[in-house]
């Protein structure tokens, strides 16, 4: 059964990570771009036997665990080298490794501009990425996870400052209708964007590593199995406790409020990366890590709350913040933060088949339109303010068809992928709380606006930027392919989880029901819903309105009539501004941690370390100095003072004996 | 009593050693000189006495009754020193070398064969060889002369260099006999004589021999076409009789050495049932050794300073190490 | 049974040894102070090889033979040294030697 | 008998050593010091013996008379050092320092080792012992037994010092940038 060599999954990416980062340079940019995606190709189809092995096995026997070598055994600490493959780790597999694949073929189009040494190296650490994100999906204990996590991390922070030698990039104001300009915060340069990313990420980290830590004392194992099988006779306060350090991590690693902030910056890197990592896989690591631990987020109620409204409420604060955003990628980001949040929200409320799902077709959808953004870069020679832009469809019409699914997908149009797990979310959350349905409600309206919004100015109209219109045309087949791939899984992804009342059954729950088996048939109420079929015809009925109300008001608005966004400006000026700037979050944090932060690192650099220590340094140099230039006077140079000296010590030494 | 064998029977044991050196050499002058004439198809000395065979009286007593030149602005007591030095280690080094087998008793002392049996006889040698620089190096240094010093120079450190060589060939003898007793190494070779055992370390220590010696092809101290006469320049008479003597009896000892650890020493047939034979054994042996080196003499030609340098540093010391590695493996696999 | 008592040589050593240092504290020439020290040791050999046969030990003995060892290296070094220094400066004086100084 | 003999060579061979001593410092001639230097070590060579050392002695001639004099020898006329030396105001208050000095050493140990007695572990290498095995067995088997890792550390020093006097001895035609080459010819 190839499901017991399923390291194989990891070792095909590292393999070719190995490869490229040794030998890519010397071999060139054809071999890298054979082995890059090849070997994530192959993992692709690892996990796919392995899938196809699992289903094989009777449902309750679906988690094998693959030990692959005895990693650390300290005293009663025992951390194996073992994999975890059951359905929901399978289903990340196939999801990073079928998304990467994509991206990676993509990239071979989209990096073919840089030198052979860039292009070695881009694939490297695009390879590194996939191995490390299989490592933590795949991971039987929390430890191996906490690598995988921060390995992604590290992946995350050297791919998006890849173009490190760049500058900040200015953005343009925007020109009110009263001819007032709106500064817009400025992008960071990539490699203070990278580490903003890391830094952000380890606040998070900490207090997952707190979380790790809470797990050991308590329960003396990080195994999974182990753990959850103990957690019910743990004491509920530590649970809550466990859980919500581990729910920081996610937080950090999700891009979350308050720890969101890195994400929008991130998009300095590559579009590929922002595809791969900052939308499709690395950013759901948060959520796949609270489905992983369903055990114990079931436990803790309290801390479940915290988590659907985390989600919610950031789902509805990106959306807002997505509106006004010039920059495509910036769009993108925060409508992929508020897609989180409503992951969050799905894992939140139990629903954990559901966030998966949403996880799923978001990848899909997501990785498509930053995919399709980056194909209008590439056109546009890295342009990305849509202010720009215009009129594109005619140049590029796949890449415009394709961001057309995927932005239906997104918006929860009807019958896409992104409709049906997001309308499922929404279920779910009326059925815990309306409140949260509505504020989910309102999202979804939000995010049908912005995502067509972005459509209709880049595409759609006249050109605005009429040099860099004609500079503009479709990119090669190696990236389009990918493009109309995962248009068609984005489009029709959505058969992975039909409702219940369309009289199908809801595959992708019942895939994962044997992973979330032990929530006493919480899984299985991912498809049968609590509430009556004329109420969730009533909830589907009402998504569709709210998809297809929030792309009706993008076209009234931007299509219909030009003019009213920016009367709409002026007229909530303030609003406005706090929205171009982000609510100021930025310049909060700033104030608050970065300047500070600043501040101590200057007074430790020049208090205390010139000062202080290099004082105390330089202060027993000079001594030294100053005594070896005494004592100096005694080397006369003279070798026979020095004999004299030896001689005169000899006849001490012989009268201590003498008279002793 | 006691003082007689302490003292009284060494010193005369080393007068008659001293006294046969002495006409030893005297005769080997006539003797060489008679063969490489032959070599040369000529006659040799053959006007003093019947076949010449007085020549070596009549030399020495025109050594002795030349004038005594002591040139200015040498150093006179090193100057005057410098012959004594070169003669003595030559002939030092007989202390330790036995003749002959048998001892006998003669009014009722012991005599041993040999004037002492020390126990590190080997290290001895090697000791007293070392010294045998002395006395060139200071003859040329002393002479104030160009020509005196070079000589003396190369001299001395062919000597040291081919030292070397030779002292680790006889530490492969001495690992075969498993003693540093001259006697004790003659007896080992009772059976089979080391030659056949080390016919490299024969070899090596023949040529090292004869350069250590300083003689042909390796006479390059008195390279006379180069060096004048080397560090004997400024001697003449007798002092100059006395390097003579130095190298003639260097020679010999050469060949009692070789003969003491290659070719059996005494031993030959019937040296058990007639002990006297011991004697005529060792004599026999030296006397062919001499002839090798004289033979050797009036046929090859002088090698060039730097290749005999090369020849011992790059070739000898290199070879006789293996010799002396493979000596003591083969020992230890042996037993 | 010793013939010679072991005082006896304790004193020679102890007045070669003074004699050794005199001549390194009095000449300037480096070469006869590198003889000076050598006599030096020698003396010191005395004294072992001396109480090795009055403790009727071999320890002594072994003593002396590391020495010559080191004496050995000391001169092959110290003459290096000194002939590269008669290169440089053409002398062996060691009063000419005193840039070293503090 | 054979003590007065004994005490007589040591008597003779202890003033050659020390006259020879005094030759070492006193000669204005290097090379007279040099062969001064070589009478000290053969006498002590001979006293060596007398103490029942011959292995000791043997190489004492080997190491110091055979090589480091003749090193010396080589050296003084290396450099042309041979000539007359100045000696230098001998009359000055260091030197009279350093002959007081000297004098006070020798009173100290001189008493130390008349008045002291020596207290020390008495061994097994008695001199019938010794005979016994033999003078080089004895020393040898202390030597590759006890004292083996000395032994090797001594034939390492050897090794370095022989490689140091390489270097140093070495003539720079200026492979080194920073060496002098020319003025030293």
């Amino acid at each position: 059964m190839i499901i017991q060599s399923i390291w194989l999954a990891i070792a095909f990416p590292l393999a070719g990570l190995l490869f490229n980062g040794l030998l890519g340079r010397r071999l060139g940019r054809g071999v890298v771009g054979i082995v890059g995606p090849g070997t994530v190709a192959l993992a692709f189809v690892v996990g796919l036997f392995a899938g196809l092995d699992l289903l094989a096995l009777p449902a309750q026997d679906r988690a094998i665990v693959v030990t692959l070598w005895n990693w650390i055994s300290v005293g009663s600490f025992r951390a194996g080298m073992s994999l975890l493959a059951d359905p929901l780790s399978v289903l990340m597999v196939l999801v990073v490794t079928g998304v990467g694949f994509l991206i990676h073929v993509y990239s071979i189009g989209y990096m073919e501009h840089e030198e052979d040494r860039l292009y070695a190296r881009f694939f490297t650490f695009l390879n590194l990425f996939i191995v490390s994100m299989l490592i933590l999906v795949l991971a039987d204990n929390y430890l191996l996870m906490y690598v995988g996590w921060e390995l992604v991390g590290v992946c995350s922070y050297l791919l998006i400052g890849f173009w490190f030698r760049r500058g900040d990039d200015p953005q343009d104001p925007v020109r009110l209708k009263d001819g007032e300009l709106v500064p817009v915060p400025a992008n960071l340069n990539p490699a203070d964007s990278g580490k903003k990313a890391f830094i952000v990420n380890r606040v998070g980290d900490f207090g997952f590593a707190l979380g790790v830590f809470l797990i050991w004392t308590t329960f003396g194992t990080l195994n999974f199995a182990d753990v959850f099988g103990a957690a019910p006779e743990i004491a509920s306060g530590t649970v809550t406790v466990i859980t919500l350090l581990l729910f920081v991590g996610a937080v950090g690693k999700s891009a979350q409020l308050p720890l969101y902030v890195w994400l929008p910056d991130a998009m300095a890197g590559p579009t590929p990366v922002s595809a791969l990592i900052h939308a499709a896989t690395m950013v759901t690591a948060g959520v796949y890590m609270v489905a992983r631990s369903h055990a114990l987020y079931a436990l803790a109620p309290t801390t479940s709350l915290v988590v659907a409204l985390v989600g919610v409420i950031t789902a509805l604060y990106a959306a807002t913040i997505a509106l006004v955003q010039t920059d495509l990628k910036r769009v993108l980001a925060y409508s992929t933060i508020s897609q989180l949040g409503y992951m969050f929200l799905a894992v939140g409320v139990g629903a954990y088949a559901s966030g998966m799902f949403h996880l799923t077709t978001h990848a899909f959808f997501k990785a498509l339109l930053f995919l399709a953004a980056g194909s209008v870069m590439h056109a546009l020679g890295d342009v990305i303010d849509i202010r720009r832009m215009g009129g594109l469809r005619q140049k590029m019409p796949r890449t415009y068809w394709t961001f057309v699914i995927g932005a239906l997908a997104l918006a929860g149009f009807p019958l896409t992928s992104g409709f049906f797990s997001k309308d499922e979310i929404l279920a779910k959350a009326f059925e815990f709380s309306p409140i949260l349905w509505a504020l989910g409600l309102l999202t979804a309206l939000l995010t049908g606006f912005y995502t067509f919004r972005a459509l209709f100015v880049a595409f759609w109209g006249s050109a605005r930027d009429q040099e860099l219109f004609d500079h503009a045309h479709e990119s090669p087949g190696v990236m389009t392919w990918p493009l109309i791939l995962l248009a068609g899984l984005a489009l029709f992804g959505g058969i992975l989880g039909l409702p219940q009342i369309l009289g199908v059954d809801h595959a992708l729950a019942g895939w994962l029901h044997p992973a979330f088996a032990d929530l006493e048939g919480e899984g299985a109420e991912a498809i049968h819903h609590g509430l009556s079929a004329g109420l969730e015809w009533g909830l589907l009925g009402l998504s569709s309105v709210i998809a297809l109300l929030g792309i009706g008001l993008a076209y009234w608005f931007y299509v219909a009539n030009p003019g009213w966004p920016a009367d709409l400006a002026v007229r909530f000026k303030s609003v406005f501004k706090l929205l171009v700037n982000k609510y100021y979050v930025d310049d909060l944090y700033d104030l608050l941690f970065v300047d500070p932060g600043k501040a101590l690192a200057r007074f430790c650099a020049q208090g205390i370390d010139n000062a202080a220590i290099d004082g105390i340094i330089d202060g027993g140099a000079r001594l030294i100095v100053q005594g070896g230039a005494w004592l100096g006077r005694l080397q006369t140079g003279f070798i026979r003072h020095y004999a004299l000296a030896m001689f005169l010590g000899v006849i001490v030494v012989v009268a201590y004996f003498f008279l002793r | 009593m006691d003082w007689i064998s302490l003292l009284l029977v060494p010193a005369i044991k080393s007068l008659v050693v001293v006294v046969a050196l002495l006409t030893g050499f005297a005769y080997l002058s006539y003797v060489e000189r008679k063969l490489v004439a032959r070599f040369q198809v000529r006659y040799g000395p053959n006007r003093a006495g019947p076949f010449g065979i007085l020549q070596p009286i009549s030399d020495a007593l025109k050594m002795v009754f030349k004038e005594e030149i002591v040139p200015l602005n040498v150093d006179h007591v090193v100057y005057l020193l410098s012959p004594a030095l070169t003669v003595m280690p030559a002939l030092v080094i007989w202390a330790v070398i036995p003749v002959s087998g048998a001892s006998f008793t003669l009014f009722g002392q012991t005599i041993t064969p040999y004037v002492s049996d020390v126990n590190v006889g080997l290290l001895y040698i090697l000791a007293i060889a070392s010294l045998a620089t002395y006395g060139i190096v200071l003859a040329g240094w002393s002479s104030n002369n160009k020509y005196s010093l070079l000589g003396a120079l190369r001299t001395s450190s062919q000597m040291l260099s081919y030292e070397l060589p030779m002292g680790i060939t006889l530490v492969s003898v001495l690992l075969i006999a498993g003693s540093l007793s001259l006697v004790d190494i003659v007896q080992a070779q009772r059976g089979v004589w080391f030659a056949l055992l080390q016919p490299i370390g024969f070899i090596i220590y023949f040529i090292c021999g004869l350069a250590e010696a300083g003689r042909s092809p390796f006479d390059l101290p008195e390279t006379e076409n180069e060096l004048v006469s080397g560090f004997a320049t400024e001697y003449g008479g007798i002092k100059f009789a006395l390097f003579f003597m130095g190298e003639y009896i260097h020679m010999i000892t050469i060949s009692a050495l070789a003969t003491t650890f290659f070719l059996g020493g005494w031993y030959g047939p019937f040296v058990n049932q007639i002990p006297v034979l011991g004697l005529v054994y060792f004599l026999i042996k030296v006397a062919f050794m001499i002839f090798l080196i004289v033979w050797i003499r009036a046929s090859l030609p002088r090698i060039r300073y730097d290749k005999l340098m090369h020849f011992c540093w790059k070739f000898l010391l290199p070879l006789s190490l293996l010799n002396l590695v493979v000596t003591a493996v083969v020992l230890v696999l042996v037993g | 049974m010793t013939a010679v008592p072991t005082s006896w040589f304790l004193l020679l050593s102890a007045i070669l040894f003074v004699i050794g240092a005199g001549g390194v504290l009095l000449r300037r020439n480096v070469l006869i102070m590198l003889m000076s020290v050598e006599m030096m040791m020698n003396a010191v050999n005395l004294t072992f090889i001396a109480l090795s046969r009055h403790l009727s030990s071999l320890t002594g003995q072994i003593f002396v033979f590391m020495v010559m060892a080191v004496a050995a290296v000391e001169v092959a070094v110290g003459l290096a040294i000194l002939i590269e220094l008669n290169r440089l400066r053409a002398t062996t004086d060691v009063d000419d030697v005193s840039s070293l100084k503090g | 008998m054979a003590q007065q003999l004994q005490q007589g060579l040591f008597l003779a061979l202890a003033g050659v050593a020390v006259v020879a001593a005094l030759g070492v410092i006193f000669n204005r001639n290097a090379v007279h010091s040099a062969l001064s230097l070589l009478a000290n070590f053969v006498a002590l060579a001979m006293l060596y013996v007398l103490l029942n050392a011959q292995f000791i002695a043997i190489v004492q001639v080997a190491v110091y008379a055979g090589a480091i004099v003749v090193l010396f020898l080589f050296v003084v006329m290396l450099l042309g050092a041979g000539g007359e030396m100045q000696m230098g105001g001998w009359l000055n208050w260091r030197t009279a320092f350093i002959v007081a000095a000297a004098l006070v050493l020798l009173t100290l140990t001189g008493t130390a080792v008349f008045e002291g007695t020596i207290n020390g572990a008495i061994g097994t290498a008695t001199p019938e012992q010794i005979a016994q095995v033999g003078q080089t067995e004895a020393v040898g088997t202390a030597l590759f037994t006890d004292y083996l890792l000395p032994f090797e550390l001594a034939s390492v020093l050897l090794l370095v010092g022989m490689l140091g006097a390489v270097v140093l001895g070495q003539r720079w035609r200026g492979a080194i940038a920073g060496r002098p080459s020319g003025e030293a010819e």
